[in-house]
């Protein structure tokens, strides 16, 4: 983070990440109501859910790709317009066309691309980082290869590299282990308590809980509104869980055993 | 043969093969515009040239059967390549096109020219069997298109199962055993045997135009296929009907062009007007959405301070921070609210003449906005309430304008705790 | 050179393809005679139009990856109310006046289709279907309601002739270049400058507009740079070689580029490179059978597609045979060295042959049916690679090598066996038939979980040994 | 010449010397007759008149093509490169090709014949354009004859008298076959001496002879008619009563198709006349290679159609 670019309007430093009333609709369907949350510290923050509970529509209203009905949400006390350099992205990987002529490194060179702006092409310092980046996320031995002959996991590690040579304060992922393999999940999870280590704000969706409750410092419990937010073994109680989830969820006590589990051990 | 008062013989004709043509279109187009192959029809229009050569060069000669046929193969042949070419390549179905539109078209070039240089007689001029010729139409072109056009739309009929199916979700189809490529296959014949039929008549590109053009206007007012495919072949045949009274009506105006000119006044008019796709719909939809949110966060904010009333940026601040959208939404929702004298100057005298936007004077609530809002917080509790407890009511019974739930619940252990 | 008369010069070269125009030597050398011909007439044509396919192709490229690609055959049609309002206007077709209007056009086209997508939900291909035949009759009907006033082909004012564009020169330097060539050459070069210096951000862009957006590229403006590009390189492509043309000339080369190579950044290059071949094959071949250069390059356009298809390296359908056969292959020389080492093995062991016999009667494994021609074949390649040997005075073995292989694959197929009837109860002689397909198959590390899970004692269902790892 | 004064790009020579090294052996050069470009057959067959055996006349859109619908080739190039002159038809009627004609015309002599006749004796289609169609109006394309003999005297000083000869001879034949038509169309009684074609080339004809044109398209083959012009086209065939309809050689014959059967469809039943020479002459054996030998067909066409048989009134 770079205090100096963003003076604290007063006296403490704004949060890093703030929804303030935040409501979305789709039509006259409200699909995030009322959205209070705010995110001070540089932590591993997971947005869990169940399916259609609006988690991949909170982090894209963050991002502004999709309207506010009302409310406002801001990185580092501005609007996300100003600081969007600051903020690496890594989008579901359904909305991208894998046929696309690029290999994995030239995917990641684009997260350098914000950076350059127009008319500046990437130099030996930006394919060393798309290297460094590349290797960070295990693939340095098929970075020459065409990105759609990559297996999901693989692809998804190309994207968080992508956003790692961003060199950004804040990382948003949506639903980065979607359609990804057990190996790439661990290794991907690694890299953001990585990152968290490194002072950054890592915000992911997620949807499986029993990996949350694993890797998440903390997490926000989302349903249309927000049902609960705080450390991870605060929030994924039985109760809570029982409130969204109701009735959807066959593996309850067995997510309340690792939550328990996990609560001993730290 | 008795003719209706005022109407020619040839208007007749023109309008009977035209509304044919452009009622086929419709329906057989929905589903090329369904499967993302909108222009799959140009390629064919465009590939004809070709077989118009090749049956003139194998026969020697240029009656339009001949022709005809000859447009049909290389049509077919060109549609059945943009199939092949998407099975065998990983080309994008949209290059597809384009490659064999381009290809084929100078093939047909390549083809006429070297008749032509070579003054093979009767060679010359074969491409104006391209050109269009509406106004021109006779009785058995008119039957051939109103024959061509009724197989066609009964086709579509009797198929329509299959036809959605595989245009909505092919890899489902082909897992549950439909021939994918057959289906494929035959609404790709269809569309070629539309666009060569209707090719004399109308000219290449008002045929791609009436398998394009109404289909798109039909779905901006229904999700549904069923209704699309009437709906596009009505629009098609309006337009034929309307396109070709015009050039009726003044000299010198082209009957084909005057035809795709009124199919695209109908898209105009469902773009714009439709009732939920519509573009001034979803606007209104979008800034209603809007408008009633922050109207009602306002009135909230107004109502709570008492006494003196309240200064406009004092809300502002309350409601929408600093954020430059939310201040934008503010603003329209205090202009409404003052318009309806819901927000009234505090002191009228002391802030001189009203001033709408003026950040200036204080302000406070009408008397009946006093109810409005109390009311709004009211049900904003009970829904947050709803939300909290019941989720999947809140889902579905939940909208942005915030209906009072004791009129959806009817049960008493939602109303809201006084 | 020498100056020699142009009409005899041209009359005996005429005369030349015209003796024995069946000998292949002189149809090569007539049509390389057609270069310098005429102060380089048709070399002038050949390069307007390699110039004209290099801008497209790279404009196309990108076209091409974005899922624009009709947008050549829309402006084509689309231009003509640009161009009749600016005749109706003053303009002189051919002229600047015209020009301008018919980019206008190009980009009202563009525009429109955008438009219709953004706002309205409306597919590109729908979209730009409904945007051109709109212009398209827009311009029919104001030049069929204003033919008395106008003078104007709809067909003819957007084409331009190729063949003709040398006839149409100024002098630049005592050297008469054609007017055509010299507007390509230009909107080429400024392709080019602009294509390098925005390259990162189209990129971007093309590949994934909505994380583009959030990262701060400002994509609506770099999609606003590609589509002018267009509008101005079809425009110019139209004036010089006319309109069918350029529609192939946007996408063909782009289209087969992206079949042979995996990156945008030597796709395009091959595009260019490509475009430019067809230019200059498809005009020789149609001054060979005496017909329209543009149709010709168009159907040498199609050719070269149809060969990527089938010959491209990696996707091509020859490529996709070949690694087919190659398997096959594969299994053929595999089969042989196991059925070597079996052989080998009861050799060794008797036991393994009674202890299989004493289970369940034959074991098709093992029984060694007559090798056929393709195990003929495969044994002399094994044996010129080096795993098979032919001591002096003995028949084929096995050399050090091909044993390993050998022992590898026996060791798939038994471990697979063992696998089977451990899990899936299977049937003792059922085992065999799916453990011969997988042995082919399975990696080192897969055999030695399998390995770790059932078989840790080394031998099969059957009794026999399982060879160890190499 | 053409490219006498370009360069020749460095490939090119490159390629040439490849070529001189491969070249076989070539027949010897003849003495060449200037060759001479004419754009369509009409023109052709008036460069042919006046320019006899001096010259070698060659024809850009041959017997049969539609001038609008022309497309070139490359060996087109090669028989434009070759020609010392070219003549044109002007008046636009040869379309973009006009254009670069008169562009040409700084390296190699252009003659656009009709471009020289008096503007008050064309009929205008529009403030600056005027109908390209003059030949039938054999008077009139007698006017065009002099700009081809001098161009030709420029180009063969040596053949000027003969060039002269010819012309003069030509014009003399002309003027005959001027009065033999006005004559023999006179035949049809005057009512009936309508003319209803695909397209508008018959407008300086129905002027020169009293010749009532309609054409059912404008001068344009290829803008699009509108059913209000086939609609008006019905009622005037219909309510004169006229016989015959005609169908040109390079013209499509659809709208004529549809005419008739309107009419039909009115009780009139009309034929069609025959098919006439309009904007290309015959091919070779058609009887009608030269521009007087389709006149005189075209008439005798018209005449057989409208003036034989008895009208309804």
């Amino acid at each position: 983070m770079n205090p100096a670019a963003d003076p604290p309007r007063s006296g403490s430093p704004p949060p890093l990440l703030e929804f303030h009333d935040v409501t979305v609709a789709y039509g006259r369907r409200p699909v995030l109501w009322n959205i209070d949350l705010v995110i001070a510290a540089p932590c591993l923050f997971g947005v869990i859910g169940p399916n259609g509970a609006g988690k991949s529509t909170l982090v894209k209203a963050a991002l502004g790709l999709v309207p506010l009905a009302g409310g406002s949400i801001h990185f580092f006390g501005r609007p996300f317009a100003a600081v969007r350099r600051r903020v690496g992205y890594v989008p579901q990987r359904e909305s991208v066309d894998w046929d696309f002529p690029v290999t994995a490194t030239d995917v990641v060179l684009m997260g350098t691309y914000p950076r350059l702006g127009w008319f500046r092409r990437p130099g030996s310092r930006e394919r060393t980082l798309a290297r460094e980046c590349l290797a960070r996320v295990g693939l340095a031995d098929v970075a020459g290869r065409q990105i759609g002959r990559l297996s999901g996991g693989q692809q998804q590690r190309v994207f968080l590299a992508r956003a790692l040579a961003q060199e950004a304060d804040v990382y948003v992922l949506d639903e980065p282990m979607a359609g990804v393999d057990a190996r790439s999940q661990d290794l991907i999870f690694r890299v953001l308590a990585d990152l968290r280590a490194a002072g950054r704000l890592v915000v992911v969706v997620h949807h499986d809980l029993r990996s949350a409750a694993e890797w998440f410092d903390r997490v926000a419990l989302v349903d249309m509104r927000l049902v609960a937010t705080g450390p991870t073994a605060d929030v994924l109680t039985a109760e809570n869980l029982q409130r969204t989830y109701a009735g959807r969820l066959d593996v309850l006590d067995e997510l309340g055993r690792a939550v328990a589990g996990r609560g001993r051990t730290t | 043969m008795t003719l209706a008062a005022g109407v020619s013989y040839n208007t007749l004709v023109v309008v009977a093969g035209v509304a044919a043509v452009g009622f086929a279109a419709g329906v057989v187009g929905s589903f090329g515009v369904l499967r993302r192959r909108a222009l799959a029809g140009d390629a064919a229009a465009h590939a004809t040239l070709a077989g118009v050569a090749l049956a003139f060069l194998a026969t020697g000669r240029r009656d339009l059967p001949v022709l005809l046929g000859g447009a049909l193969v290389a049509a077919i042949a060109a549609l059945g390549a943009l199939v092949l070419v998407r099975r065998v390549a990983r080309t994008r179905d949209d290059a597809a096109t384009a490659i064999v539109l381009g290809v084929s078209f100078g093939l047909g070039i390549a083809l006429v020219s070297g008749i032509t240089a070579r003054g093979i007689p009767g060679g010359a001029g074969l491409e104006q069997f391209l050109l269009g010729h509406a106004a021109a139409l006779t009785a058995a072109d008119a039957l051939l298109l109103a024959g061509a056009s009724a197989v066609a739309v009964l086709v579509v009929v009797a198929g329509l199962k299959e036809a959605t199916l595989v245009s909505f979700d092919p890899a489902f189809a082909a897992a549950t055993g439909w021939p994918v490529t057959l289906v494929d296959y035959a609404l790709v014949t269809l569309v070629a045997v539309m666009v060569v039929v209707g090719l004399p008549a109308a000219g290449a590109v008002l045929v791609t135009a009436l398998v394009v053009i109404p289909p798109v206007a039909a779905r901006q007012w229904t999700d549904r296929v069923p209704t699309m495919l009437p709906l596009a072949g009505g629009f098609g045949l309006a337009s034929a009907v309307v396109g070709v009274a015009l050039s009726a009506a003044a000299p010198r105006l082209a009957t084909g062009p005057l035809v795709v000119l009124v199919a695209a006044a109908i898209f105009t008019a469902s773009f714009f007007f439709a009732p939920r796709r519509g573009w001034l719909a979803r606007r209104r939809e979008q800034r209603a959405v809007e408008g009633v949110w922050t109207r009602g966060r306002v009135l909230a904010a107004a109502a709570a301070p008492a006494g003196e009333g309240f200064l406009r940026h004092e809300i502002a601040a309350r409601v929408a921070g600093v954020d430059a959208a939310a201040r934008r939404r503010f603003d329209g929702a205090w202009l409404a609210l003052v318009r309806e004298g819901a927000l009234v100057p505090a002191r009228p005298a002391a802030t001189g003449p009203a001033d709408p936007a003026g950040a200036g004077g204080r302000w406070r609530l009408s008397t009946e906005a006093r109810g409005r809002a109390a009311d709004w917080s009211r049900r904003m509790r009970a829904w947050d309430e709803i939300v909290r407890t019941r989720p999947a009511d809140a889902r579905t019974s939940l909208t942005i304008d915030l209906p009072d739930p004791g009129t959806i619940f009817r049960d008493d252990a939602t109303r809201p705790p006084h | 050179m020498r100056r020699v008369p142009l009409t005899d010069r041209a009359v005996r070269s005429h005369r030349l393809s015209a003796v024995c125009p069946r000998h292949p030597g002189n149809q090569i050398v007539s049509l390389l005679t057609l270069l310098t011909e005429g102060g380089g007439m048709h070399a002038w044509a050949i390069a307007t139009a390699a110039v004209v396919a290099a801008g497209a192709s790279l404009v196309g490229s990108f076209l091409v990856v974005r899922r624009m690609s009709l947008l050549g055959d829309a402006i084509s049609h689309a231009v003509l109310p640009g161009i009749v309002l600016a005749v109706l206007a003053g303009g002189r077709p051919g002229g600047p006046l015209v020009l301008v209007g018919a980019v206008a056009a190009a980009l009202v086209t563009v525009w429109l289709t955008r438009v219709l997508r953004t706002a309205g939900g409306i597919a590109e291909d729908a979209g730009t279907g409904v945007a051109f035949t709109t212009l398209f009759a827009l311009g029919v009907v104001i030049v069929s309601a204003a033919a008395s006033r106008i003078d104007l082909d709809p067909a003819c004012v957007l084409h331009g002739v190729l063949e003709l564009v040398p006839f149409d020169t100024v002098p630049i330097g005592g050297v008469e270049v054609p007017r055509a060539f010299l507007t390509a050459a230009a909107v080429f070069v400024v392709l080019v400058a602009a294509a390098i210096a925005t390259w990162p951000l189209q990129v971007f862009t093309a590949f994934d507009a909505e994380a583009a957006a959030v990262a701060g590229v400002p994509a609506t403006a770099v999609t606003t740079g590609l589509l002018v590009a267009t509008a101005l390189a079809t425009v110019a492509g139209f004036e010089a070689v006319g309109a069918i043309l350029v529609v192939a000339l946007l996408v063909v080369p782009a289209a087969s580029a992206e079949l042979v190579t995996r990156r945008l950044c030597w796709m395009v290059p091959v595009a260019i490179l490509f475009g430019v071949a067809a230019a200059v094959v498809g005009y020789l071949a149609a001054w060979r059978w005496n017909t329209s250069a543009a149709g010709m390059i168009a159907v040498v356009l199609g050719a070269g597609y149809g060969a990527a298809v089938v010959l491209a390296p990696e996707d091509g359908l020859l490529a996709r045979l070949r690694s087919r056969g190659g398997f096959r292959w594969r299994v053929v020389c595999e089969d042989r060295l196991a059925t070597r080492w079996r052989q080998e093995e009861r050799l060794r062991e008797p036991s393994a042959e009674r202890a299989g016999a004493g289970g369940r009667g034959s074991l098709p494994a093992d029984a060694t049916p007559p090798p056929g021609l393709g195990d003929r074949v495969a044994d002399l390649w094994l044996l010129a690679t080096g795993r098979l040997e032919r001591p002096a005075g003995a028949g084929l073995r096995l050399s050090a090598r091909g044993r390993d292989e050998a022992a590898t694959v026996v060791r798939s197929h038994r471990l697979w066996e063992a696998w089977l009837g451990r899990h899936a109860d299977v049937p003792l002689d059922h085992l065999h038939p799916p453990a011969e397909w997988i042995e082919h198959h399975l990696g080192a590390d897969v055999r030695r979980r399998i390995e770790a899970e059932v078989a840790p004692e080394g031998s099969d269902p059957h009794g026999r040994t399982i060879p160890p790892e190499s | 010449m053409f490219f006498e004064s370009s360069k020749t790009p460095v490939w090119a020579v490159v390629a040439t010397l490849v070529v001189a090294a491969l070249r076989p052996a070539r027949c010897p050069a003849e003495p060449a007759l200037p060759r001479v470009m004419a754009t369509t057959s009409v023109v052709a067959d008036l460069v042919r008149q006046v320019g006899g055996d001096r010259v070698v006349v060659e024809c850009l859109m041959g017997a049969g093509i539609d001038p609008h619908s022309y497309r070139a080739t490359p060996r087109d190039a090669d028989r434009l490169s070759r020609a010392r002159l070219v003549v044109a038809s002007g008046l636009h009627l040869e379309g973009k090709i006009a254009e670069l004609l008169s562009r040409l015309a700084r390296r190699t002599p252009v003659v656009a014949v009709a471009d020289r006749l008096p503007r008050e004796r064309l009929l205008p289609v529009s403030d600056e354009l005027f109908d390209p169609h003059v030949w039938f109006d054999a008077a009139l394309w007698s006017g065009c004859v002099p700009p081809v003999r001098d161009a030709l005297a420029a180009l063969d000083p040596g053949g000027a008298d003969a060039y002269r000869a010819h012309a003069d001879a030509y014009v003399r034949r002309l003027m005959t076959l001027d009065e033999r038509v006005r004559a023999r169309l006179a035949t049809i009684p005057e009512r009936r001496r309508v003319l209803v074609t695909a397209h508008d080339a018959f407008r300086y004809f129905g002027r020169a002879y009293a010749v009532e044109v309609v054409g059912v398209q404008g001068t344009n083959t290829e803008s699009e008619a509108g059913l209000a012009d086939i609609n008006r086209l019905v009622e005037l065939v219909a309510s004169r009563g006229i016989p015959a309809v005609f169908v040109e050689t390079s013209v499509s014959d659809r709208n004529v198709t549809a005419l008739r059967e309107g009419a039909r469809a009115r009780g009139h039943a009309v034929g069609i006349g025959g098919t006439l020479y309009s904007d290309s002459l015959g091919g070779p054996g058609s009887g009608a290679e030269t521009l007087e030998a389709a006149l005189e067909a075209n008439v005798e066409t018209i005449v057989r159609a409208l003036a034989g048989g008895d009208a309804p009134p």
